[in-house]
């Protein structure tokens, strides 16, 4: 299976390179791309689904560099990441036939082959078993995936994507401090070396810590979620569904191997998971909050990346806190949860955006609060996003439901054995999802009900079409996606469960029996299949008995029926900003928070701005950005932007330039060294000399 | 056996919902001194609107037409799987806690959808506050039922209610405190007049009910009043489980449900006395309510850490 | 007389005449009195060769005499005749006189306290020059960095030169007579280049004041 | 033809170059002879540097001259550096002094004057690199300011000789501190050696290094490391890189950057060498660390600030120069591989930004960096290069500073020592906040009017290539002869016999620390 995958890098790269040379002949190095890409996404996803079930494979060349060799790893976790990125990249391929057309002009052949080059740097990046080149196709993934967020070439992806490449390269030296401490004691730069060495409980929780916020910085959790909502909407679509679905999975992946591979001989401590859990429910409870306040389709989306992130992490930290405390159920259904998860999301969050880049190739506009009425015009579309809309919000027959189902549980069966402290850390981390779930729920019926449903709100979504026929196929594959993941829980769970046995090397606890979903530690069932059987009978009686009662007593349409005199206008349509509203009238502490960490970055960089500057300085003011031209009309947003009472553009994340200014301040009050008087210059060099004369006094 | 028990009792809650609403407005006319509509009024009301033309609005679309059979169906679902009559779940897989809150999720879910598809602005803000009430209440009725489960060991409701029934819920005062918490949790997630009025039809909670018509609309309110008897049966089932069927003897069953229907009444008489006696609060202030509610709620977590 | 005490006591009449360098109001007399300084590291040189006997250190002070005492200041003056009269050359320096000499002093007697502090045997004898020879190096620095007209700089290149000169004879004696002809021929390329530069900036940049030529910041 | 004279002969090809042109008049002759015998010359340099070079790869180290000249391990690995950037800069500044003759600021007498002082420039730095003598030392980074002060000032505005004159100033009074070093190490191992005459060559010095006296050696050390650190641009006496290169033309200034500083270093390194052997390696680690990490705080956020393209590369050379010190400090094994490697791959991408800087400045005409926009479409060629030589700079993985990097985290690691590592990453973070930022500012984008289209000529081009290769080729596969030349070179820092033979570089450092991670320095000593 090996093969299969170095099949399809190999097919990656030629594509990569041939799109690159016909990058004048645009049609054709948008095929050639898209094609290429799909045969390798092929070719990976069999290559993956293969490693899943077969024995670990391990491959060590000598590789061009003298001080480490070459060497790939395929073990069944590797194998799952490797097929979940192939099935999203067949996907953002196949969407792109027709996606990018409209990038025509942006340079066809440059999108090509970054985007191939991307795919194949985060399949490296899974197979990789050393850490040189480990870090070196992590660095590459980010760089890569940069070019593609600044393809518009626009001023606000311009700066998401400088965000973007400064966190991540942050987190890329977080996790190379990590390495490196492990490589000291380990003794080389090999992986198979650091599961070998016994490293010192110290040593170990450092690696640990740094690994968690260097790889957390790439997964977007939320010390380091700023860059997340401004990068991946600047993305094409297709990018973005690739980046949210599988780039962000890379950190997870990358924890899980710090975590259970190279760690796995020293054993971990309880204090790693509490950590893992409370960061991730704060991610996923910021993330849901943060969404619910944007009126753009794609940063919405981006901020549930966040949020499930949050969901993920929790499973995650239950597997750890059950490794390290000796549960073996807790470690199994935890690390279950968090995988199952993490499939789950990379299709629905692709198909989420796969639907959003439709809304904006038809539309031209991804402001929810301009758009309306598109379920009539886009009905395939509609229909993929409303069932993505469903899984995300967990609703029980779909794949979402089936993973929050097994945090749940992971979750209880971990209280249940913790003590004091613990079994209020996980009541919190239970409260914590169930306020992530009630918001998703709001927050998807806004994203849903507002862009799809009601009349169309302007003229540019009056004239929306159906995206074509590829764009609709790719849609209806991650449909079919999750809708199987969903009903077909019992068939992929014992798979998912074996990885996290593999992980724990413990063995495996069965998760099913016959056609339901068990939870032995809390001794429940649940099963999607016949939940979804039960609920297509009973609502199909209830939808037959109603319409037998409309024909026999008649249905008719009309698009202005009697409303007991009250004329509805355009003015008095509900909005996006109107469900932000309520929900920051009930959520302020949430919100405060954000605001609170603003106001203290500006703070700092005043600070130091006014300690910094001479008077001739003359302070840097942050200009408000102006509102976004919505497309005209009468629409109530359109009236709210003229008088101002619409929330104004999103001013850029205001501690990301606060941190700006105060680089430059500081940069500015050291330029003060250099008046330009060379005289100067030599009294810094004698008093230099006379500095370190003092230094040799005091060391002998 | 189990699934002819969970059919009997969803046929059995969908029938009665009507007569309770019924008996409540009658109730709260008694408290008025006004002789008030019969009791089985709603029944005259559903019967017509059955046999009435249905008209659809103009902007709405497929998720309006499905949402009425969709609320329906999941309640007559979620009321099967509750242990009304029998201590154990009739159907084990409907039984799980985290399944019962997600079901109820869904019809929230398109209610909401189907109100703001109607295009108006009453109904859409009515979808809005429905999703918010969902938002305040459902953390602290998730944290009342983990409470339960930590008590009992298993998240099946039917477990639960085996152990309350057999007083061997291990920290006692954290189940009254959580049963208390359930209670007025369930008593929000009702829509009963302090903080919503669910007949009003033009009122804003039951706003999107304005864009239905003939059976659409009949079979709706038939689902908010079976949804209203679901809560509070939930409530009933897991913290007043006393003289359910412990086993399959119809002997067991009949008394089972004989008095099932009479703890009911009385939980709805006492709901129907609390409602009529109070002001409807404001939209606003109702955070301060479910926040009292989340400081209950962890009050029975406290408990239940400490052990007593 | 002859011996250690005579470089001791031309020693310090080159901290004197270096003194008068630095202090020379116009261009033409900081020459005439660097030749007469150079006369004097001259005489020092030969008294050590006297001294130590070593060939080499008369060798140097023929060649120092060469260079030091004729090319350089033709050298300079030449380079003044080209930049004309204009006052330029002659800028007061930044420093007033009093607080130079102040200053100088003060070097000098940090670097006698210093070199006290060194033990070397092959200087032992001859520490007093030695610690003139750093304070000679430190007065150059001193009149680079307190003049205001660039020309007045290579006069304080040159006493900078002289002191590491010295202090290359007094510690490095039996060094190849390469390496010193290397030093020399290194210190007159530089006067060279630096009087070629004074001359380039007097006829393109019309300005011979160090303070016009700080407009290169940050 | 044993190599010692082909050492002589690569010392004399540029001298005589540099005098025959001298000798040239300037009026009479045209430019393409001047341009011949500096290619000729520069080719000279290439092929017998190269050839040392391997020789001394795969065979003993090479004297000359009685000993006055000596290239071992450490000393080969600079010289391959003037051998490839030397010639590179050379070939690109035939196109670039052609542009600048037709603008008319270079006249015939300047052309003329540009030649001469580049091949004595390149012989100078030859003899840095190549003398045993410690004073010849001193006297060839004397020569390097010298023959430099002209290339500087050769536009003859008033800001370029105020540049040239602030350029030799600090230069020579920094230097001169430096030959207080010298004089001091030199008056110290006559004392102790038997024949004074010796004392001057470096080889001699270092067997019995152990016998001079501690504190003359350390300060001679400081001496020694602020005067040849002025040459190398360490952060007090840097002062001059930014002047320098924004005036200079753009090949000097590549040259400049990517080679002296690192003569300058080899000097310190040199001296660093016997007060390690003398003192022990905790004093020079010290100084370095301080100089290196003072370098890079001050000049990343210098480097951020600037808004001149030109001052901004000579802020970054002095930031890596400020890495190799931190790397010097950070000592052990690792630490010096990793300052090497470093010297070698910075050399090389910095002599290529100022090339593309100078292909950027024939397009717009200006250095700065606000006006400049556009340039993938301006000059798609030269703006690919340009994009990949920002990352390189930055540190991104397919370029040759990202091993360094990742050399230089490991050393300090394994050195224990956080606060240094932590401090030059942050350092480096906003590095890379810089070097992205003028990436997107003035590659993509617009282009302003009044720039023509079309790229510059291919003669500019093809060198930018070559050295662009050669950075990749050193970021993806370090070749096996280079990494046992970088292993020959520390063994030689860490002055000691047994060179790490057999294994590769790092796995055996790696492996000699694990055995006892509690005391991180030197094992192999």
């Amino acid at each position: 299976m090996l093969e299969l995958i170095v099949l399809s890098l190999g097919l990656s790269c030629v594509t990569a390179v041939a799109s690159l040379i016909l990058g004048k002949a645009r049609a054709a190095s948008k095929t050639v791309a898209c094609v290429g890409g799909m045969a390798a996404a092929v070719a990976g996803a069999a290559g993956g689904i293969m490693a899943l079930f077969g024995p670990a494979v391990y491959v060590s060349l000598p590789g061009p560099m003298p001080f480490t060799d070459f060497t790939l790893l395929l073990n069944p976790l590797a194998g799952l990441l490797v097929a979940v990125i192939a099935v999203l990249a067949f996907a953002a391929w196949l969407y792109g036939l027709s996606y990018f057309d409209e990038y025509y002009d942006k340079g066809i052949g440059v999108i090509g082959f970054f985007m191939n080059l991307f795919i194949a740097s985060m399949d490296l990046v899974i197979l990789v078993d050393n850490a040189f080149w480990f870090l070196v196709f992590f660095e590459l993934m980010s760089l890569t995936s940069y070019v593609l967020v600044i393809i518009d070439q626009t001023e606000k992806s311009l700066r998401g994507g400088f965000l973007y490449l400064v966190m991540a390269h942050i987190g890329f030296l977080m996790i190379a401090l990590s390495f490196f401490t492990m490589a000291v004691s380990a003794g080389s730069l090999e992986f198979m070396d650091y599961r070998t060495c016994a490293f010192a409980p110290a040593t170990a929780t450092i690696a640990f810590v740094l690994a968690f916020f260097g790889f957390g910085a790439k997964a977007g959790m939320v010390p380091f979620h700023s860059w997340l909502p401004q990068a991946h909407p600047a993305a094409p679509s297709n990018v973005s569904a690739l980046m949210s679905g599988g780039m962000i999975k890379i950190g997870i992946f990358g924890m899980l191997k710090v975590c259970f591979d190279l760690l796995g001989a020293t054993g971990g401590q309880v204090g790693w998971g509490v950590l893992v859990i409370v960061i991730g429910a704060a991610s996923s409870v910021l993330g849901v909050v943060y969404a619910l306040g944007e009126h753009d389709l794609k940063s919405l989306l981006a901020y549930h990346s966040v949020e499930n992130i949050g969901i993920i992490l929790l499973g995650v930290g239950t597997g750890i806190y059950g490794w390290a405390a000796g549960l073996p159920w807790v470690a199994g259904i935890g690390l279950l949860a968090g995988l199952y998860h993490l499939v789950n999301h990379a299709m629905f969050k692709g198909l989420l955006f796969l639907g959003a880049g439709s809304v904006l190739h038809a539309t031209g506009t991804r402001n929810m609060e301009v758009l309306g009425g598109l379920a009539r015009l886009m009905p395939w579309t509609a229909a993929c996003f409303l069932v993505g809309s469903l899984a995300i919000s967990a609703i029980p027959p779909l794949n979402g439901f089936v993973s929050e189902w097994f945090t749940y549980q992971g979750l209880i069966g971990a209280a249940m054995e913790g003590d004091l402290f613990l079994r209020i850390v996980f009541a919190f981390a239970v409260v914590a999802l169930a306020i992530t779930g009630a918001l998703a729920v709001t927050c998807f019926v806004k994203a849903f009900g507002v862009t799809f449903l009601a009349a169309p709100r302007s003229q540019a979504a009056a004239d929306a079409h159906e995206s074509s026929a590829p764009m609709t196929a790719a849609m209806v594959l991650l449909t079919i996606a999750c809708v199987a993941l969903g009903l077909g829980a019992v068939a992929v769970t014992p798979v998912v469960n074996a990885i996290g046995a593999f992980l724990t090397l413990a063995p495996e606890l069965p998760a099913t029996a016959g056609l339901e979903l068990v939870s032995l530690g809390t001794a429940s069932v649940v099963s999607p299949l016949i939940l979804a059987v039960l609920m297509a009978v009973v609502i199909g009686a209830c939808a037959l008995v109603r319409n037998a009662a409309n024909r026999r007593a008649g249905f008719k349409e009309d698009p202005a029926p009697w409303q007991c005199g009250y004329e509805p206008d355009l003015s008095m349509e509900v909005l996006a900003s109107t469900v932000g509203a309520n929900v920051r009238a009930f959520m302020g502490p949430l919100y405060g928070i954000r605001h609170a960490v603003n106001r203290a970055g500006q703070a700092v960089a005043r600070l130091l701005e006014r300690a910094l500057s001479s008077p001739e300085d003359a302070p840097v003011s942050a200009a408000p950005a102006a509102a976004g031209a919505g497309a005209e009309g009468s629409s109530r947003y359109e009236r709210d932007l003229r008088h101002g009472i619409a929330p104004a553009e999103e001013a850029p994340s205001a501690l990301s330039t606060s941190v700006l200014s105060a680089v430059a301040s500081v940069g500015r009050w050291f330029s003060r060294l250099e008046s330009g008087d060379f005289r100067t210059y030599i009294v810094y060099i004698v008093g230099a000399l006379v500095f370190f004369l003092a230094l040799i006094i005091l060391v002998r | 056996m189990t699934v002819i028990i969970a059919v009997l009792q969803a046929v059995l809650l969908v029938a009665l919902a009507p007569l309770v609403s019924g008996i409540a407005r009658k109730i709260r006319a008694r408290m008025h001194s006004r002789t008030g509509a019969s009791v089985l009024q709603d029944y005259y009301d559903l019967a017509k609107l059955w046999h009435r033309c249905e008209v659809r609005e103009g902007p709405s679309g497929l998720v309006s037409r499905a949402m009425p059979a969709v609320y329906l169906g999941t309640m007559a679902l979620l009321a099967a799987g509750l242990p009304l009559i029998m201590q154990a779940c009739p159907v084990p897989l409907l039984g799980d806690i985290i399944t019962i809150l997600y079901l109820m999720a869904l019809p929230r879910f398109l209610f909401s959808l189907a109100s703001i598809d109607s295009g108006a602005a009453y109904p859409s803000i009515g979808g809005i506050r429905e999703l918010l009430v969902g938002v305040l209440v459902e953390p602290s009725l998730m944290l009342v039922l983990f409470v339960m489960a930590l008590a009992v060991g298993s998240t099946n409701v039917g477990v639960m209610a085996e152990a309350v029934g057999a007083l061997s819920a291990y920290p006692a005062v954290a189940v009254v405190v959580a049963g208390v918490a359930c209670a007025m949790a369930c008593y929000i997630e009702m829509g009963k007049l302090p903080f919503d009025l669910a007949e009003a039809e033009q009122e804003i909670q039951e706003g999107p009910l304005a864009a239905y018509s003939g059976p659409s609309l009949a079979m709706l309110k038939l689902g908010v009043s079976v949804k209203q008897l679901v809560v509070a049966s939930l409530f009933v089932a897991i913290f007043l489980p006393f003289g359910a069927a412990a086993s399959l003897a119809p002997a067991d069953l009949l008394l089972g449900l004989v008095t099932y229907l009479v703890k009911l009444a009385a939980v709805l008489l006492v709901a129907a006395v609390i409602e009529n006696s109070v002001m409807r609060v404001r939209y606003k202030l109702l955070g301060r309510y479910t926040w009292f509610v989340v400081g209950i709620a962890s009050l029975s977590l406290v408990f239940l850490v400490i052990g007593i | 007389m002859f011996g250690y005490p005579l470089v001791n006591v031309l020693g310090a009449c080159l901290i004197i005449t270096s003194m008068m360098v630095v202090l020379a109001r116009a261009g033409r007399t900081a020459a005439w009195l660097y030749s007469l300084q150079s006369l004097v590291l001259v005489g020092v040189l030969a008294s050590l060769g006297f001294v130590t006997g070593s060939g080499e250190l008369f060798t140097w002070s023929a060649t120092a005499f060469a260079t030091k005492v004729v090319l350089v200041p033709a050298i300079l003056l030449y380079a003044l005749k080209k930049i004309g009269d204009d006052a330029q050359a002659d800028l007061p320096p930044k420093l007033n006189p009093m607080k130079s000499v102040a200053l100088v002093a003060v070097e000098v007697f940090v670097c006698f306290v210093a070199v006290s502090g060194i033990d070397l045997p092959t200087a032992a004898e001859v520490k007093p020059t030695l610690a003139v020879s750093l304070a000679h190096f430190f007065i150059g620095l001193t009149c680079i960095v307190t003049q205001r007209s660039i020309f007045k700089q290579i006069f304080g290149y040159c006493l900078m030169e002289n002191g590491s000169h010295v202090s290359l004879a007094l510690l490095a004696p039996e060094a190849p007579e390469l390496v010193e002809i290397g030093v020399a021929t290194d210190a007159i390329f530089a006067v060279i280049i630096l009087a070629v530069l004074v001359v380039r900036m007097a006829r393109y940049a019309h300005t011979l004041d160090a303070d016009d030529l700080c407009e290169l910041k940050g | 033809m044993d190599y010692s004279t082909l050492l002589i002969i690569m010392l004399g090809c540029p001298l005589a170059a540099a005098l025959l042109i001298a000798v040239l008049p300037s009026r009479s002759v045209p430019q393409g002879i001047y341009a011949a015998i500096h290619l000729v010359s520069l080719a000279g340099v290439a092929v017998a540097g190269l050839a040392l070079v391997a020789s001394v790869f795969f065979g003993a180290d090479v004297f000359a001259l009685g000993g006055w000249f000596h290239l071992d391990g450490l000393s080969a690995l600079f010289l391959g550096l003037i051998a490839v950037i030397a010639p590179c800069t050379g070939v690109y500044s035939l196109p670039y002094v052609a542009h600048d003759v037709a603008d008319g600021r270079l006249g015939p007498s300047q052309v003329k004057q540009y030649y001469a002082f580049f091949s004595l420039f390149v012989f100078s730095m030859i003899l840095a690199v190549t003398s045993n003598n410690i004073i010849m030392m001193w006297v060839s980074v004397e020569a390097t300011t010298l023959s430099t002060v002209f290339l500087v000032g050769v536009y003859r505005t008033k800001l370029a000789l105020e540049a040239a004159w602030k350029y030799v100033i600090v230069c020579t009074a920094g230097v001169a501190f430096g030959l207080f070093g010298t004089l001091l190490v030199y008056a110290n191992a006559a004392d102790v050696m038997a024949d004074a005459h010796q004392a001057v060559f470096w080889t001699a010095i270092l067997p019995n290094a152990s016998l001079l006296d501690p504190s003359l050696m350390m300060i001679a050390f400081v001496f020694a490391a602020i005067g040849f650190g002025t040459k190398a641009g360490l952060f007090p006496m840097h002062t001059w890189l930014p002047d320098a290169h924004s005036e200079a033309p753009s090949p000097v200034s590549a040259l400049l950057s990517g080679v002296l500083l690192k003569c300058a270093i080899l000097i310190v390194l040199r001296f660093y060498i016997l007060t390690a052997a003398n003192v022990g390696p905790d004093f020079p680690q010290m100084v370095m660390m301080i100089l290196g990490v003072l370098s890079v705080a001050y000049a990343a956020f210098e480097v951020y600030r600037q808004g001149d393209l030109k001052r901004k590369l000579a802020y970054s050379s002095c930031e890596n120069v400020g890495l190799i010190a931190v790397c010097l400090g950070l000592g052990g094994p690792l630490g010096i591989i990793a300052a090497l490697v470093h010297c070698v791959a910075h050399g090389l991408t910095k002599a290529l930004m100022f090339c593309l800087a100078g292909n950027v400045m024939m397009k717009y005409h200006t250095r700065d960096l606000g006006r400049i926009g556009g340039l993938l479409k301006a000059a798609p060629v030269t703006g690919v290069l340009f994009v990949a030589g920002c990352l390189a700079l930055a540190g991104f993985p397919p370029f040759a500073l990202f091993v360094s990097e990742m050399a230089m985290i490991l050393a300090g690691v394994a050195a224990d020592c956080w606060w240094a590592v932590v401090l030059v990453l942050a350092a480096l973070v906003v590095v890379i906040m810089a070097l992205v930022r003028m990436i997107a500012g003035s590659c993509l984008g617009r282009v302003p009017e009044g720039v023509s289209r079309g790229d510059v000529g291919v003669l500019a081009l093809v060198p930018e290539a070559v050295l662009l290769a050669l950075v990749v080729m050193l970021g993806v596969a370090l070749p096996g002869p280079l990494a046992s030349s970088i292993e020959d070179a520390t063994a030689i820092v860490m002055n000691c016999e047994s060179a790490c033979e057999g294994a590769s570089l790092f796995d055996d450092a790696l492996a000699a620390l694990a055995d006892d991670p509690a005391k991180p320095e030197e094992v192999l000593l």
